[in-house]
């Protein structure tokens, strides 16, 4: 662990948006913390902050109405100080980003040779030709069939796979240090998703970039994460690496996750266990504990004082009072 | 930086007491409450007209025609002596009158117009061409030539009126309806068994009403302003009556010697159909709150800094 | 399996042959140019108080499926008989009587519930369109419903915003429950809700199904989910029903490379789960250019030259377990 | 009055100067330039430089030779023999023949109001190559004014064109006068060219055409007629109303022309309705207030004559006060008195007015209020011009209308002719007019229609407006003479 | 593509058919005899009848209609009696003015609207945009013959700028040609501008959303270029709508402009000719301003497959 260099550490990531129902904290006090070649994955069920964390990284959330407070260091500088024009420089050359949903993520009306060339262009000298060559070698790489031809077509001329490949393509065109990939293939089906997931772990390997993989789906977690964060109403509830979160879960937010997913195999005939109550909004927030008024475990305490995220072990952090407990393997039965 | 952060404030801050954000948005909505009190005030006038003008509007006097505004007559007199200030107020009347009934009857057709076009195919072609042939001629001129054509009455007014702003209601609520009928919502009425008129108007029909409500504030707008052109042109609400367009240009021909026969009726209608727009446009950024700019929280970089 | 015979001897509830929904495809100028064969040539079966489940890939055809059979859509060809008649050939008057006994559950319940219109009043529409009750019997039905999914009666005054994902979609299960219906057609009923979410959803059919002998239609693209909830489960590509068997057979034994595929891509949270990957590759087909022959050769690692020319029949593999594949005929 | 030309008096100490372009702002555009043909202002404004006739009017409303040199009348009135002035050129360059004045009187004859009520069976014959003889059937006092007489006038046309015309009009527009037709844009200007052949020598009335061109704009918009006058855009802006004289003389480089116009007249529906009983007319005769109708018509009394008389003053043969004291009485008593003989009790009365003539429409506006003072029931319809010139033929349309007619010299006019009115006795008296031996003798009878049309009261005659066009102190020499005359003026600047 | 705009050729005869229908009803019902407009005040009856029968007024409407139709199927619009022309020909004298105007108008409304709209987007929320945004709230507000007249009496009567009214045709000189149509243009500008103005603005705010403007961003492009080179091209489409529906607005605003400015133009000309019942001119010009109308909005069609390759494709399938 040690020997491993860092390259993104969220310190404390507090963001705030204006609403009219007045300011509203969609993240709070999140801290992560991301080492080279290693993939962070954040987990969480819908409006957890997920997105909002990984977009204060590069800023994109609209910047009349949010506020950021704490500090996001990468490579030693702190990104919520730096200037819009220096943002700017690491957008897209030593940061990049892959979003959700890809047909509405590339611009309709450019064909992808010229997004992916934009990018080359914007931040490494080149000629248009060299950009050109580029950009065929990027779509080789990334498993486009005849890559010369597709870089003239337009985004709806290509199936859903083919358009997450060319995002990968453009977010890796400058070799980039980071990766954010919001949800990269949620819109798409299983087997192109396996597709996708190997190609990107492949390529991770071989530029070796930190990736910080954000996803609603466990089992994708499982196949690609190092570490998982684990966010719930706009907190990590829990952190740690895969195994350790699979195998022994001390979060029992994370433990009702786990057990809610259906086995390929196992017992159908009884009920899957679930998490009782919806995910309060974000005007709503309980007191306390956020998770408490849906925790099977949750005491008084946890109604009124909010725990902190404490450290399990060196690699293992949990935000819940219980967690001593459940570690002790005492509650197993409540799921 | 590495360092583990062991503590961190046990509660957050955030103040649990909230006001209720229809309200809040409805009012930090300075397009829609400007609008508003614009046509609110617009719409006193228009009721109380009669009670508001010192004078009888169509009482001719002309020993004071063409008198500066005095503490008599406050908007001065018209060509006949005429008090303005009464003719203006009745002006505001009418032409309300007249934007609100084409408005009315132009909606009800262009609503059922738009929603029997958008959930029938073969009907959808009959209808659309005849409004793209409606749209395509020039508003204003069939607008004379109707007027021309069944005589110049203030109802001939509104029913030419009413047919030159059909179609463009009735593509409003067809579009709109064209992208409700395809809510699954739609899938599930029909699954039901639910027969077609009652999907079309008990259902798909509240669901248009957001775009149609936009679109009828702009067309009521526009609408006085049409009024007001074909006045210009001859062809608007027979005189003496006064709508604020008539009155307009009975101002033009005298526009020299007395400046106050066009300033203050055209002073009220800027402001009438101003209002019409504002709130049509604070209307349409509601129900669109993608549009709506909050009160900014635009913090300088150096602000956030010294916070943290 | 024993069970799964006698079943096989009584009449199914729902029989479907020969399902085909083509979709014309027009030019500018309102030729027909060709055709979407969304569904082709689909059979299945479905019993009382069991589901079947229907999987396959984004476009395959599933909601086609679904949506031909309470004829949202006109089929093309083939027939499905419910409680022995046709659903295809009746009329309208008919139709309506069917309906009663055939519901149906959309996949997205942000939109599939009117937005202006309060929940109670939704649910209680039903009631009304077919008639049944008065109008105070009606409005307590469905209180008595929601209650018993969960909500309280004031609930009913309330519209679809002021409720979560979850709860929107269990006022959609109680609409298609009010009229008491056989059959349910679910089309991805939970692919929209979270995992916390979707596993209370699934608790709640299965929970229902036992209470009111229901039978399901369930589609769904997550095989975990169809694995959890089917008895019977049909595996489509491309508009086709290349595998169908118990949910047993179908994820114990598959036998369709495509089957094997999608099993093996489902990224797993258990450990135990984990299969032997099976490299993957090339796009789906657009269903408006199938590919000649089986439509699955292009991606399939065992295709031969017989896959790109002749389209595979069923092959049987057991009573309940029949495959499209020419790796299994002679 | 307001009859002066001001332009005798010399306006500015600048001199006029050969050449230029005289730009002038007309509201409407003239719907064709035959002028023997229609009895249209804009034709006539339009056409008066370019043709010419057997006599001309002189300021006076008298008759004298224009193209003739010469007329000798027959003892019994009713031959009229013209003696053709020599060296007359065509715009076309060809000389004026008799053939031509014989083709182009006859034609004036069988197609114009004038002609046709007044020269039924008349023939225009030629004697000789420089003498034409009309014969009348009967006599006619007024014949050589009839001639003389712009509106519409017996202008003489080249033969050939006479001959090649239609009914709807001639084909090419050729005349006599100072100034022949260069282009006609449709819908934008009519302009006219100094005709180069053109000789005043020895006329009455002198017609010297000083700029080169006369530039005839149209423009309906008043405002920007005035707009366009002060900024130097146009040196005369006709047809302005009095509100807008103010702003005229207030700016520094033009002054406004009044001239006598028509007379306003409100015309009852003597064939159906309320107004067939004379008691009903009388009693709307006696509560107008022509001044306050005046006064909300034409401004300031600067801008109109309160005149009981068909004819102006300025026009002494026809003028006369016979019937005074049935004018302007605004007796409301005796009004109220009149009406209740006639058996009115709250019939709707139908008062249709034009809104393309703003003097008509405002008359009526003052008309509708002082009729409802007495108890009528009035209600005001309002249509283009073309609406109400089709209503007014058809007498079931209407009860009553305003209308104002151009100014004449004699009280040979149209408005007799109304359909609707109860006109046909007054024939009679027109008849004896025209038999008189001469103007002077016919006094008498001049004075008793101007005393029927009180009595009867086919119409109520309001008053008599000025017309008022502007000018610009950049031209001089301009004169009116029913209608402005612009062949005489020059341009300063 | 070849086939959408054979397509929307021939979906424009329903149109063409309905309007004409309306247009030949409405004159023919209106009150007022041509024939006697033609032949004035002075004109008997005989020659009143003559001259209908000779313009075929006396034939049953139906047939008149039939006549009229076959007729202008053969290019055959149809004489004015009243002018003395083809109805084409007159038409045509009458176009370039109006073309001009709207031309200038439009290209004046599309330049500040585009200016402005970006801007404002740009600094949606800010006192900038609220300023441009009131500015052409007001621009819609304020009806167009009562900004004409405070146009000429600022520019024309106090300042002298412009002249106050009239036309110079091209062929007198490109300067003397936009100096009488300036304030005109403006005038009918105006509310060009601040139509477009607000579409710009609230397309670009739409398109601004969405996910692609995002990606841009992340890419590292500057505000600026993300504006321009990803959301105004998308965000022109509705744009471009706006701006070929306006075109009927153009029209009908001109026949206003054009009267107030005494443009000798082809609303001029219809106006006139409605009040002098010219039927054959109505119906004809009316005919007329359709088909361009139908063409422009079909023209924009194809700009959007020019500008939206997703569209050119729907084309081909
Ligand atoms: N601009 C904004 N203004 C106000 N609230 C916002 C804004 N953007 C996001 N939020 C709120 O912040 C919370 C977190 O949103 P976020 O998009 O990060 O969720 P997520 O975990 O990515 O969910 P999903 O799985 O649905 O993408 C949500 O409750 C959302 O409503
Ligand atoms: N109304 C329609 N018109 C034309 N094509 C249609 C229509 N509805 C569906 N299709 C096409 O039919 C095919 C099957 O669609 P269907 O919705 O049944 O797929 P699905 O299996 O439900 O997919 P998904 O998982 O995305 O819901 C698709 O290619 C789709 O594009
Ligand atoms: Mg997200
Ligand atoms: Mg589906």
């Amino acid at each position: 662990m040690a020997t491993q260099e860092s390259l993104l550490t969220i310190e404390d990531l507090k963001v705030i948006f204006s609403t009219y129902g007045g300011d509203v904290t969609a993240v709070d006090n999140v801290s992560l913390q991301l080492n080279k070649g290693e993939v962070l994955g954040i987990v969480g069920e819908s409006g957890s902050g997920k997105s909002v964390t990984s977009e204060s990284i590069l800023q994109l959330l609209d910047e009349d109405l949010t506020t950021y407070e704490g500090n996001i260091w990468f490579e030693g500088k702190n990104l919520l100080d730096m200037s819009p024009r220096q943002i700017q420089r690491l957008r897209g050359n030593d940061i990049s980003m892959i979003f959700q949903d890809p047909m509405s993520s590339l611009n309709p009306v450019m064909s992808i040779g010229k997004q992916i060339a934009e990018v080359i262009r914007l931040h490494q000298r080149v000629s248009k030709k060299e950009a050109q060559k580029k950009v065929v070698e990027l779509l080789r790489l990334t498993g486009i069939p005849s890559p010369e031809q597709r870089a003239k077509e337009y985004p709806h001329e290509i199936s859903g796979g083919m358009r997450q490949r060319i995002m990968i393509a453009m977010a890796l065109a400058c070799e980039p240090k980071l990766l954010i990939a919001d949800e990269p293939t949620t819109a798409l089906d299983v087997t192109i998703q396996a597709q996708i997931l190997n190609l990107m772990m492949e390529l991770k390997d071989r530029l070796n970039m930190g990736v910080l993989f954000i996803t609603h789906d466990l089992g994708v977690v499982r196949t690609v994460c190092t570490k998982v964060a684990v966010m719930y109403l706009g907190q990590v509830m829990e952190e740690t690496d895969v195994d350790t979160l699979f195998s022994k879960p001390l979060h029992p937010y994370t433990m009702g996750l786990i057990k809610s997913v259906p086995h390929l195999d196992g017992d159908k005939t009884k009920d899957l266990p679930s998490i009782p109550g919806t995910v309060p909004p974000l005007s709503n927030i309980p007191d306390g504990c956020r998770f408490a008024p849906r925790c099977p475990f949750a005491t008084e305490k946890c109604h009124k004082e909010a725990p902190s995220l404490a450290y399990a072990s060196d690699s293992h952090r949990v935000r819940c009072w219980h967690y001593e407990t459940i570690q002790k393997g005492e509650m197993e039965h409540v799921y | 930086m590495n360092a583990p952060q062991q503590t961190e404030p046990l509660s957050h801050t955030t103040e649990k007491k909230k006001k209720n954000p229809t309200i809040v948005r409805l009012l930090s909505n300075r397009l829609l409450v400007r609008g508003a009190i614009l046509i609110l005030l617009s719409v006193i006038i228009a009721i109380f007209a009669p009670l508001i003008s010192p004078f009888d509007m169509l009482k001719v006097d002309p020993a004071h025609r063409l008198a500066a505004p005095s503490t008599l007559h406050w908007f001065g007199t018209d060509n006949f002596g005429r008090d303005v200030f009464s003719r203006t107020m009745y002006g505001v009347r009418i032409s309300i009158m007249i934007g609100a009934t084409v408005t009315i009857i132009a909606s009800v057709i262009g609503l059922i117009v738009g929603l029997l076009s958008a959930y029938y195919k073969v009907l959808d072609y009959i209808l659309m061409r005849i409004c793209d042939g409606l749209f395509a001629f020039p508003s204003i001129l069939l607008a004379i030539a109707i007027m021309s054509a069944l005589g110049p009455k203030t109802i001939n007014v509104i029913i030419a009126l009413s047919l030159v702003f059909i179609p463009s209601i009735a593509r409003i609520v067809r579009s709109a309806a064209l992208v409700v009928k395809e809510k699954t919502f739609v899938e599930a009425l029909k699954a039901q068994g639910a027969s077609s008129v009652r999907i079309l108007f008990l259902h798909i029909a509240p669901n248009v009403l957001s775009p149609l409500i936009v679109q009828v504030t702009y067309v009521f707008a526009v609408t006085i302003l049409t009024e007001a052109s074909l006045s210009f042109l001859g062809a608007g609400i027979p005189a003496p009556i006064p709508s604020l367009g008539n009155m307009l240009y009975d101002g033009k021909l005298a526009i020299y010697t007395a400046w106050w026969m066009t300033v203050f009726p055209g002073i009220f209608i800027i402001l009438l159909v101003l209002g019409l727009n504002l709130f049509g446009d604070g209307l349409r950024d509601w129900l669109n709150p993608k549009n709506v700019v909050l009160n900014r929280r635009r913090k300088k970089r150096w602000q956030r800094k010294s916070l943290s | 399996m024993s069970t799964e015979a006698t079943q096989q001897a009584a009449t199914p509830l729902l029989e479907v042959r020969n399902l085909q929904k083509y979709f014309p495809v027009r030019s500018a100028i309102g030729k027909t140019k060709g055709q979407i064969k969304a569904v082709h040539d689909v059979s299945f079966s479905i019993y009382e108080g069991k589901t079947y489940g229907l999987v396959g890939e984004s476009g395959c055809g599933k909601s086609t499926a679904g949506r031909s059979l309470l004829k949202l859509v006109e089929p093309t060809g083939g027939e499905a008989y419910f409680n022995g008649e046709n659903i295809f050939t009746m009329k309208p008057s008919q139709l309506k009587t069917v309906r009663k006994d055939l519901q149906m559950i959309f996949q997205d319940p942000h939109t599939s519930l009117n937005p202006r219109k309060k929940i109670g009043a939704s649910i209680q529409e039903t009631l009304t369109i077919h008639n049944i009750g008065a109008k105070s019997e009606r409005k307590q039905a469905v209180i008595d419903l929601l209650k018993k999914l969960g909500f309280n009666e004031e609930d009913y005054n309330r519209y679809p915003h002021e409720f979560s994902g979850g709860q929107r979609q269990r006022i959609g299960i109680a609409r298609s429950l009010i009229l008491n219906p056989k059959l349910i057609i679910c089309d991805e009923p939970v692919s929209a809700l979270d995992v916390s979410i979707q596993a209370q959803i699934l608790n709640l059919l299965r929970q229902l199904q036992h209470e009111m002998k229901l039978s399901y239609l369930f589609i769904s693209h997550d095989l975990s989910v169809v694995r959890h909830i089917a008895d019977r489960v049909g595996v489509m590509y491309l508009g086709r029903l290349v595998e169908e068997g118990t949910t047993e057979e179908i994820f114990s034994n598959p036998r369709h490379p495509y089957t094997k595929l999608l099993l093996s891509s489902v990224p797993t949270v258990h450990e135990s789960e984990a299969r032997e990957p099976i490299e993957a590759k090339g796009e789906i087909p657009s269903p408006l250019n199938p590919p000649s022959g089986c439509a699955f050769h292009q991606r399939c690692p065992f295709a031969t030259d017989r896959c790109k020319k002749e389209t595979p029949e069923d092959t049987v593999i057991s009573a309940t377990h029949r495959v499209k594949c020419h790796l299994y005929s002679e | 009055a307001g009859c002066s030309n001001d332009s005798s008096k010399p306006s500015s100490a600048k001199e006029g100067k050969e050449g230029g372009t005289l730009n002038v702002a007309s509201q409407s555009e003239p719907a064709t330039l035959d002028a023997q043909i229609t009895g249209d202002s804009d034709v006539k404004d339009a056409t008066r430089s370019i043709y010419e006739g057997l006599m001309i009017l002189d300021d006076k409303g008298n008759p004298q030779p224009d193209l003739a040199s010469k007329v000798d009348v027959s003892e019994d009135k009713k031959t009229y023999t013209f003696q053709l002035r020599k060296g007359v050129k065509f715009h076309n360059g060809k000389e004026m023949t008799a053939d031509d004045v014989v083709a182009s009187i006859n034609r004036w004859i069988k197609l114009s109001s004038l002609g046709k009520t007044n020269f039924a069976g008349a023939e225009m014959t030629k004697v000789n190559n420089d003498t034409v003889k009309l014969t009348l059937q009967a006599p006619n006092v007024n014949t050589l004014s009839l001639l003389a007489d712009p509106i519409p006038a017996a202008a003489i046309l080249p033969k050939e064109i006479v001959d090649g015309a239609s009914d709807e009009g001639i084909k090419e527009y050729i005349g006599t006068g100072p100034y022949k037709l260069k282009e006609w844009k449709k819908n934008q200007y009519i302009l006219l060219e100094k005709f180069k052949d053109y000789s005043a020598k020895g006329r009455e009335v002198k017609k010297t055409p000083h700029a080169d061109e006369i530039k005839l704009s149209f423009v309906s918009d008043e405002s920007t007629r005035i707009s366009g006058l002060t900024t130097g855009q146009f040196d005369v802006a006709l047809s302005i109303s009095s509100d807008n004289t103010k702003q005229i003389e207030g700016s520094q480089n033009a002054k406004v022309e009044t001239s006598p116009g028509g007379f306003m007249g409100l015309f009852y529906n003597g064939d159906k309705g309320v107004f067939k009983d004379i008691n009903a007319r009388k009693a709307v005769n006696s509560v107008l207030n022509s001044k306050d109708i005046l006064d909300s018509s034409y401004g300031s009394s600067k801008f109109y004559t309160l005149s009981s008389s068909i004819v102006n003053k300025e026009y002494p043969n026809y003028y006369s006060t016979a019937g005074e004291k049935e004018y302007n009485q605004h007796d409301k008593k005796k009004a109220k008195e009149y009406l209740k003989k006639s058996g009115y009790n709250g019939e709707e009365i139908r008062l249709m007015a034009s809104r393309d003539y703003q003097d008509q429409y405002n008359t009526a506006v003052v008309v509708q209020q002082e009729l409802k003072s007495i108890g009528m029931n009035v209600k005001l319809e309002v249509y283009d011009w073309a609406t109400f010139s089709d209503k007014m033929s058809d007498t079931s349309q209407w009860d009553i209308y305003p209308v104002d007619w151009n100014a004449r010299s004699t009280i040979f006019q149209g408005f007799w002719t109304t359909k609707g009115t109860s006109v046909e006795k007054s024939m009679d008296y027109l008849n004896k007019i025209k038999a008189a031996p001469s103007v002077e003798e016919a006094r008498d009878e001049v004075d008793a229609i101007q005393q029927y049309v009180w009595d009867e009261l086919p119409f109520t005659l309001i008053g008599h407006k000025m017309n008022i066009n502007a000018v610009s102190d950049n031209v001089k020499g301009y004169q009116y003479n029913l209608g402005p005359i612009f062949y005489n003026m020059t341009l300063t600047k | 593509m070849g086939a959408y705009t054979v397509k929307r050729i021939l979906s424009l005869i329903p149109v063409l058919l309905i309007v004409s229908i309306v247009v030949f009803l409405i004159t023919h019902l209106t009150p007022g005899n041509p024939a006697a407009i033609i032949l004035g005040q002075g004109a008997s009856a005989d020659q009143i009848a003559a001259l209908s029968k000779k313009m075929g007024l006396d034939k049953p409407v139906m047939e008149q209609f039939f006549i009229w139709i076959s007729n202008i199927a053969h290019g055959d619009f149809g004489y004015s009696y009243f002018l003395n022309r083809s109805v084409l020909g007159a038409i045509w004298d009458n176009v370039g003015p109006t073309f001009s105007l709207a031309l200038l108008a439009q290209v004046i409304g599309v330049t500040f609207a585009l200016l402005f709209g970006v801007y404002a987007a740009k600094h949606k929320g800010k006192v900038r945009d609220e300023a441009i945004m009131g500015a052409s709230l007001l621009g819609i507000s304020i009806p167009s013959f009562l900004l004409g007249s405070l146009l000429i009496l600022l520019f024309a009567v106090q300042l002298r700028i412009f002249p106050v009214s009239g036309y110079v045709p091209l062929n007198a000189g490109l300067f003397e040609h936009l100096r009488y149509l300036i304030l005109p243009a403006i005038t009918l500008g105006t509310i060009q501008a601040a139509l477009i103005t607000r579409m710009t603005r609230s397309s670009l705010l739409d398109t601004i959303s969405e996910n692609f403007v995002k990606t841009a961003k992340a890419k590292g492009l500057s505000e600026r270029t993300v504006m321009l080179k990803h959301t105004l091209r998308v965000g022109f489409l509705p744009i471009l709508t706006v701006i070929g529906e306006s075109f009927g607005g153009l029209v009908t605003g001109a026949a206003v402009t054009e009267a107030l400015f005494n443009i000798p133009g082809l609303g001029q000309l219809i106006v006139s000719s409605i009040e002098r019942r010219d039927y054959a001119l109505i119906q004809g010009a009316v005919l007329l301003i359709t088909i361009v109308y139908v063409i422009v909005n079909l023209v924009v069609d194809l700009l959007y497959a020019v500008i939206d390759p997703r569209v050119r494709n729907s084309y081909h399938d």
